[in-house]
Formats: C-alpha cells, structure tokens, sequence
C-alpha cells in the first residue's frame, strides 16, 4: 500500500449496493429535498412513496415534472411541507390531485408552482454546478412573479432571459426495470426526467423490478440511463412501482387509484384508505 | 353547461372537436400534447390519417410517430412508444419548442380568456388559493415559445371562458380554440368566433362565454365531419377514448 | 382535403430523405457555421469533409470540441475561416495539426478557441433557445477576456458566473453507424457531441455506413441517437468516417494519418498530398 | 532536455511516472482522463488494480471502468468502452466536474508555470502566435472544477516549465505535478518540489526548471516502482503504449 492510501477492499467496486427499503428510506432525514422519479401514473416508486408514509417521515419538499398519486399520498400522510412542480394531477379518468389540493388549501403545503421546463432548467443548473439556469418562454406568465424567478438582461444582445435558480434534490428516488449491484439501472423506454433527476440529486437511491447481472449490461450500454457511480443504493422491489405502471409488466392499478381519488379529499377516510393499503401492508398487493 | 347533446344525426361532441383539432394540423409539423390530452393525441393520429401523414406526433410518452395498437386513457402511457423509432424526453420537446422547431402545441386551461391566456394555477389568491389547480405543466414555457398553440376544452360555460382569470398561468401564441360549441381565432391578440358547431345558436355561444364575443346569424357554422373523418375516427379509436374528457 | 391545408403526399413520411453526398455538400453555402461530429481521429465525417474540400468551399466557421485531420484538411484546403473548438491536435503518436497551426500562424484562419465544456455550453444554449449558457469553472483562465466571454451576476446569490454566447451551427455533419431513409441515425458506442450538434444546428446531414429499414430500430430505441424528425438528408457512405475510426468496422487509417502529418505543414507537399487522396479520388480507398 | 535514461537497473522515466502518477490515486475516487492521455489512461488501471480497485475510471472515451482488452495509443479509442456498462459523454463528465463530483482530473500543458497554472494555447501573441499551439480542451473548465487536478507532462526543461506563461488557458485546483524528473506538489499557490525521482540530482532539476524552486540534499527520493508495480505495469500495457509519449 501506498502511504497516504487507505486500504481499499474493493468491496463496493462492482457490487455491494444492494440495500433494503426500509434501510435506506430510514437514512433519508425529515426535512429533505426528494426527486420523484416516473410522470404521472407511470414508474414512479411506488414502494419508496409507501415506505416513508409508513415511517412517517415530515417536511418534505417533493420535485416533480408531473407527478399524481405519489404526490397526494404523501400530502394525505403529512409528509410534505412543499411541492416543486408543473402538474399535480391524475389523467382524466381520475381527476385531481384531491388530498394535494387539500393540503395546498388549507396551508399546510406549500404550492411551489413550476412549468415543467422549469423544474427541468432548475435542475440542470445543478447537473452543471451553475446558479442558475436560462429557460425559454414564460413572457405574459405571472408564475415568475408569484415564485421570484428572476429575469437577467442578455449581456450579448438586448433581450431579457428568465433564469431558474439551481434545484438540488438531496435524494432521488428512482424505480427502473433492472439493476446491476453496482448500481447501474437500466430503464426501458421512456427516462421521462428520471436521468436529469439521478444527476442532480446528492444521493441516488434505486428501486428495480429485478436485480441482474451486469455483464448483461455490457452488452447493450446504450439502455442504461443511470450509470453506477452516481447511485448510491439499489433496492430489489418486484412490483416496486405500483399502482404506478412498469412497462413492459404492468399498467397501472387503474381500480385501486379510482379508489384512492374517491377517499383522497376526506382526511379520515383518507387515512382509513391508507391505514388499510400502506400501513398494514407489506408493498405490493399480490 | 356540457357539451350539447341535440338530435341522434348531429354528430357527438367529442367527434366534432377531435375532427376539428385534426383539421388544424398541417403537413409537415412537429405537433405536441403532453399530459391528459385525449382530443389532442386522437386528433394528432386522425390528421396524420388524413390530411398530414408528413407531420411529426411528438408526445410526453417520449414516441415519435408512434403507432398505438390501442389508445390509452392516460397520454403519457407507454403504449404511446410503440413502433417508435427513437426516444425523446419531456426535455428535449422543451428544447424543440425553446428553439422555434415546434410547430403545435396543444394545451388547456381551466380557464381561459378573451386573449387565449389561461389559467392552470388557483381560483382565488395564488398563495393561499380557494382551489389549487393542478399546474400549467409546460405551459407557460410553450405558449410563447411553440409557433401555434391549439387549446381545447371539453366545457364551454362562463367559469372556464372567463373575463378575467384569477391566475396567469401562461400566455402566447394561441391560434384556436376549440370548444363543444365552436372555434375561436386569435386576431389581433382577442379571440373571435370563426364558427360554430352544427345546432349551436349565436346567443348560445354568447351566454356561455365570459368575454364579450361577436357572434350573430351571420357566423359560419363549423363545417361537419365528414363519413370519412367520422370512418376514420372510429379505426383510430373504437373505444372512445376522446368520451373520457366528457365524464 | 380541408381549405388551407396543402395536400400533402405523404411521400417523405417514412423515406425520401436518402441523398447523394455530392448533392448535399453542393447546398451549404459558403461561409457556414459547419459542426463536425466525432472526436479526435473517430467517427469523423471523412467522406463529407473530402466532398468539401472538391467543392472548394470557402470561408467556413468549424465546431468541434476536439478535432483532427477534419479541421486540419479543412485548413489546408483553404475552406475554413474560422474554428471553434477546445483542441485542434492528433493524438499522441501524429502530433500537432500542421495545417491549422500554420494557418493560423499565417492569419489566414481564426482560432476562436474554446474550453471543450463552452462549445458545449454554447450548443446547449442554441438547443434550448437562449441566448447564453452559463459554465461552471473559467475562473483564472485569460480566455474570458481574449475571447469575450461575458461573466453574470447570479441574481439568487453573491456570485458571478462565466455565460456562453448561443452557438448555433448552419449546418451539422454526423457520420452514423447505421440509418433508416427517414433519418434516424443509430450510434454504436460513444456519441460525443453529435446528438447536441444535430440538436443545436439549423440542419442536420447524416453520413451512414449503411442505410437499414427503420423497422429495426423499433425494437432498440435508446440506440438512435437522432431522431429522423431532427435530420434534413442521409447519405448512405461505407466507410464514411475513413481516415477517422468508426467502430466496430475500422479503426482509423493510422499510415494516411502519418503520411499526411508528414507533409501538412509544407503547403505545396500538402496540395499534392490533398490532390493525390482528395480531389482524384472519389472517396474511400480500397 | 528529454527524460534521463541512466544505468540498465534504473526505471525507465515511463515506467517511474506511470507508477507515480498512479500512486496519487485513492479509493473511491472518480478519476478522468481527455484525449492524448496514455500515462493518465495507464496510471488509472494501475491504480484499480493496485491501490484503489472502488475508484471510477471515466474517459472522453465514454466508458466507466472500462476494462480495455489491449491499450489504444489514440486514448479517445473505442477500445476504451470495452466491459462498460453504460455510456457518458463529455458533456456528463464536464457536468460531473461543474457539480464538483469529480475528484481527479489529469491534464497537461505546453507551458506550466510555478503555480501550476497552464497553456495550451499560443506562443507569442494569442491573436496572431507565433506558434499556434492545439488549445486547452477542457482545462479552463476542469481546473477550478475538479477537486484535484494532476499535471503530467513527459519533458521537462525551462521551455516547458517556464517562470512566465505566454498566455494563462487554465487555473486552477493543482494538485500534483509529475515530470520525469520528479513531482511538484502544490502548497499555498505554489509548486514545490516534493521528491526527486531516483538518480536526478538537485541542480538537475534547478536547471530544468524556469521558476525558483527549492531543492538540494534534503530533497526525498520519489519511492521507485516495486517489483509488483512494474509486473502489473507490464500486464496492463505489455506493448508499452505509454513510451509514445516520449518518442
């Protein structure tokens, strides 16, 4: 060894990031920054989401493009203190976001309304370690009154420019379809902002339908979309994303979130709903 | 008030707004619809049918000119990816439009005014509203950066077609607006009534709106679908999912 | 057909973008902002580099983060203008790129030099429609101020940060592994900057080893680096990166490199040299 | 001067700088290198396979540990993807470095001053050079960014090593200077030289070098390679792709 080097076991070097749910969910402090991977009804980590309603984590600010039920739940839950995002909705079958809706009413969440390309410009700006990042459009909006983005006057031509402030999450939450021990996450099809959000945030944690091989990874590098370096846990989490969806494995559970919406506006019935489902529930329903 | 329901001839709501979305598209585009957008991605697939097999279906889904087997009620599903032959992100589609190289954009508002502004946000005050919104998601990005913003809306009454909005969620280059009782233009930054649907009367579309409108016999009415559009919308989407935006 | 809708043959939905080379170096103008894709001595646009080099371009502005024999050849030829770019060398074994350097030297070429991450930073701007980007790092270098490189302050902070003028290419050429006649292009390996250039420039001409059905693609998304919507033209170019690598086929011609590097310097060697290998020949040899 | 080549027992200049460089890397570190970087591509290597196995080999190549099969003298090479698991693109790695993730970069220069700044740009006058030299690539960005930087440069006399540069491209977090004759290091903003490599006196060093440096008797001995350093050196580069630095 080389006088200065610690020793170096090379434990972790290709492996040794399998971790469990509730190991690394109880790592994450009250209070934290949380990027939410997935886009509305779709490979979002459901079981994470479900994880800290059941420690009863507080104060979380939740960043999102467009997220639904993993937003409402933790608003039903009190888990967040805050939302940074573009839309929180169900798509059109199931409506609104009731218990965010809720909890933004009557002051106990705050509403940090973003367009989607600004949570997307905010965290860019941390992915480059710049303080903040241009973003085209916005003239005419009122959002960046209402939210204090600033505009910076072009110093290469006349024009002003909105420009974001850096958006660092301290964990991102991310479901993928497969993952390496070396915390390599392969997601199929769309990436949505789950890669922007793996490079932006401090610590990345990964739930994966499956845990596999990663000489299987060596073959197709391309399909990678959150390298290992930067992921700091892997979780093996079969049906991690419900109700969420997983392509190609499941949709999402379109009667269990018809049930969610119908209960979500109610407090107690929201709570009895949760109690039932999250609570005494191990994860995914078999 | 809903979408109108006259006689068993006069076609549905839902057909008449997705055929009239689909005529607006022109060959050669880059058209986008992000979240909860059936008319828009039904329409979007009816025009590349119909009249525009050139343009480019751009979707949050992530696929290009993607060829659903069956269409899904939710817009940003993956089978929105099918037979696409290279992936974009939500990222990317910002970009496209930042740069000028996106074409249409579609987009709504829970309300909306007589400039096309609309309002995604609160009703009351934005910091502690009466009802929090869902969000303009990438709307006010879109609206002054996308060369032409289509807006649809499946209700026409006075709470969504408003004098004043009680939020600014975003604004810019409306050009349509298409609604169960007709088609606004945007000419000189107000929205005018270019038609109405078929059965629609002039004081009809002036009660349900909340911004003064001209509109009188001598408004043209919204040309039909016809038993080709109509044909072709039942093969895109047998299911009905465009009913889903009239529940 | 509906009134004020061209008809509309549908005839370049799926194809019709497959173009001769000849043809499509005929239509950049002279004094174009040219992007060249690759790095270094791989997967260069060779053949479309030669193609311009026998048009006798004149006047063009280069973009690269890290060119070679392109910019070097291009320098010889007396096409370029000006050139945008981190680093104008050979790799180890061939050294300095003669041509340029001497051009240069000779004020007959502008090296408009760059950091590596401010071509990108300048391409990103192009891309997302502002009109500068902000770069993290700069900070003690002199090229701020011999290349006036304007510096903001941080309307969320103390700081200041280092902006990028937008840099958006005429014209972007990219040689891919393989394309469909729609112009979606499939990289094998790393991509380096192609997919920012065909996503920052006015128009995107792709060279191809071979054209392939798209169908193929379908089943492999993540492997197309650039969307056929994105692309103007594809030219179907075997051994189109030549005398760059382009793997797997082939590494770089590493003895026309030499011999080149030999004479590059000695104007009147290199004319012979780019009359013997470029204007009379029609492409790659044999 | 070039690199001294003394008795047939006394490692080879790049056998010494390989192994020194190599030494300065620690576990868990993310480790990058650019183009025409044989020595830093070799060092890294030795170091996972010695020293620091956890650390993160990341290139412009596009690779992460990647596990070369033969070595390329082009250190852009796709040979350097082989066993990578997924890809970065320099644009990911400037990020990484931007966000201040990156802890080691090695970078050169033609001219390296006495607080280690660099340039890679222009002998004479940067507008009109005397000579023009390749430019910085990515050093303005990745020296005030990483958290360490190693320079390495396989000449050392006082053209390289000057008191005075001809134009400043990169500044920055230097940690370590490594030369054929010995290793900087760098302290309160200045090199210091922190051993000699065997068998180079002080005043050859002194004589080298443009900018004051304090060195004599008391100055250590750079630890030659071991025996287990060379045989793994031998290993990883048996065709001795790093000696095309000194040709």
């Amino acid at each position: 060894m080389i006088p200065g080097n610690e020793q170096d076991a090379g434990d972790d070097m290709m492996g040794g990031k399998v971790r469990n749910l509730a190991e690394m969910v109880a790592s994450i402090p009250d209070g934290s920054i949380l990027a939410l991977g997935g886009n509305t009804l779709h490979r979002g980590p459901g079981a994470a989401v479900h994880e800290i309603v059941r420690q009863e984590k507080r104060g979380l600010e939740l960043v999102k493009t467009a997220g639904a039920y993993d937003i409402d739940v933790l608003c039903a839950a009190g888990c967040a203190r805050a939302v940074s995002a573009g839309f929180i909705g169900y798509e059109t079958p199931f409506g609104m976001a009731q218990a965010y809706r809720a909890a933004v009413e009557q002051g106990k969440v705050e509403a940090k309304e973003h367009a989607c390309a600004t949570v997307i410009a905010g965290l860019r700006a941390a992915i480059q370690g710049v303080p903040f990042m241009p973003v085209a459009g916005l003239q005419g909006s009122a959002l960046p009154a209402a939210r204090g983005f600033a505009s910076v006057p072009d110093p290469y031509g006349e024009g002003e420019v909105y420009v974001i402030p850096a958006l660092m999450p301290d964990v991102a939450l991310i479901h993928v379809q497969e993952a390496d021990a070396a915390g390599n996450g392969r997601i199929i099809g769309t990436r949505f902002e789950d890669v922007l959000m793996a490079q932006a945030a401090r610590r990345v944690i990964l739930t994966a339908e499956r845990i596999v091989e990663g000489e299987t990874f060596a073959a197709a590098p391309e399909t990678v979309a959150v390298p290992g370096f930067l992921v700091e846990a892997v979780v093996e989490a079969p049906g991690g994303a419900w109700p969420f969806s997983c392509t190609p494995a499941y949709s999402y559970d379109a009667d269990y979130l018809a049930r969610w919406v119908r209960v979500a506006r109610d407090p107690e019935a929201a709570h009895a709903f949760i109690d039932a489902h999250v609570l005494r529930a191990a994860g995914v329903p078999a | 008030m809903s979408a109108q329901t006259s006689g068993e001839s006069a076609p549905a709501p839902w057909d008449i707004m997705a055929v009239s979305l689909a005529r607006l598209l022109r060959p050669g585009e880059t058209v986008f619809h992000g979240v909860a957008s059936p008319l828009p991605m039904v329409a979007t697939l009816l025009a590349k049918r119909l009249y525009a097999p050139s343009l480019t279906y751009l979707s949050i889904a992530g696929g290009i000119d993607a060829q659903p087997e069956h269409l899904p009620v939710s817009t940003v599903d993956p089978v929105l990816l099918h037979g696409t032959r290279s992936l974009v992100t939500l990222a990317d589609l910002f970009d496209l439009s930042g740069r000028g190289r996106l074409d249409v954009a579609f987009l709504s508002g829970v309300q909306i005014d007589g400039q096309g502004r609309i309002n995604m946000s609160a009703i009351g005050d934005f910091a502690r509203p009466k009802v929090r919104l869902p969000g303009g998601a990438g709307s006010a990005m879109l609206m002054p950066t996308a060369k032409r913003v289509i807006l649809w809306r499946t209700r026409h009454d006075p709470r969504v077609f408003v004098d004043r909005l009680d939020f600014v969620t975003a604004a810019g280059n409306v050009d349509r607006v298409v609604s169960p009782l007709g088609i606004f233009v945007r000419r000189g930054g107000q929205l005018e009534v270019e038609s109405l649907h078929p059965g629609v009367a002039p004081e009809t579309m002036r009660d349900a709106t909340g911004f003064p409108v001209k509109v009188g016999p001598e408004t043209p009415e919204t040309r039909p679908p016809t038993a080709e559009e109509l044909a072709a919308l039942r093969d895109i989407d047998p299911a009905g999912v465009v009913r889903s935006e009239f529940a």
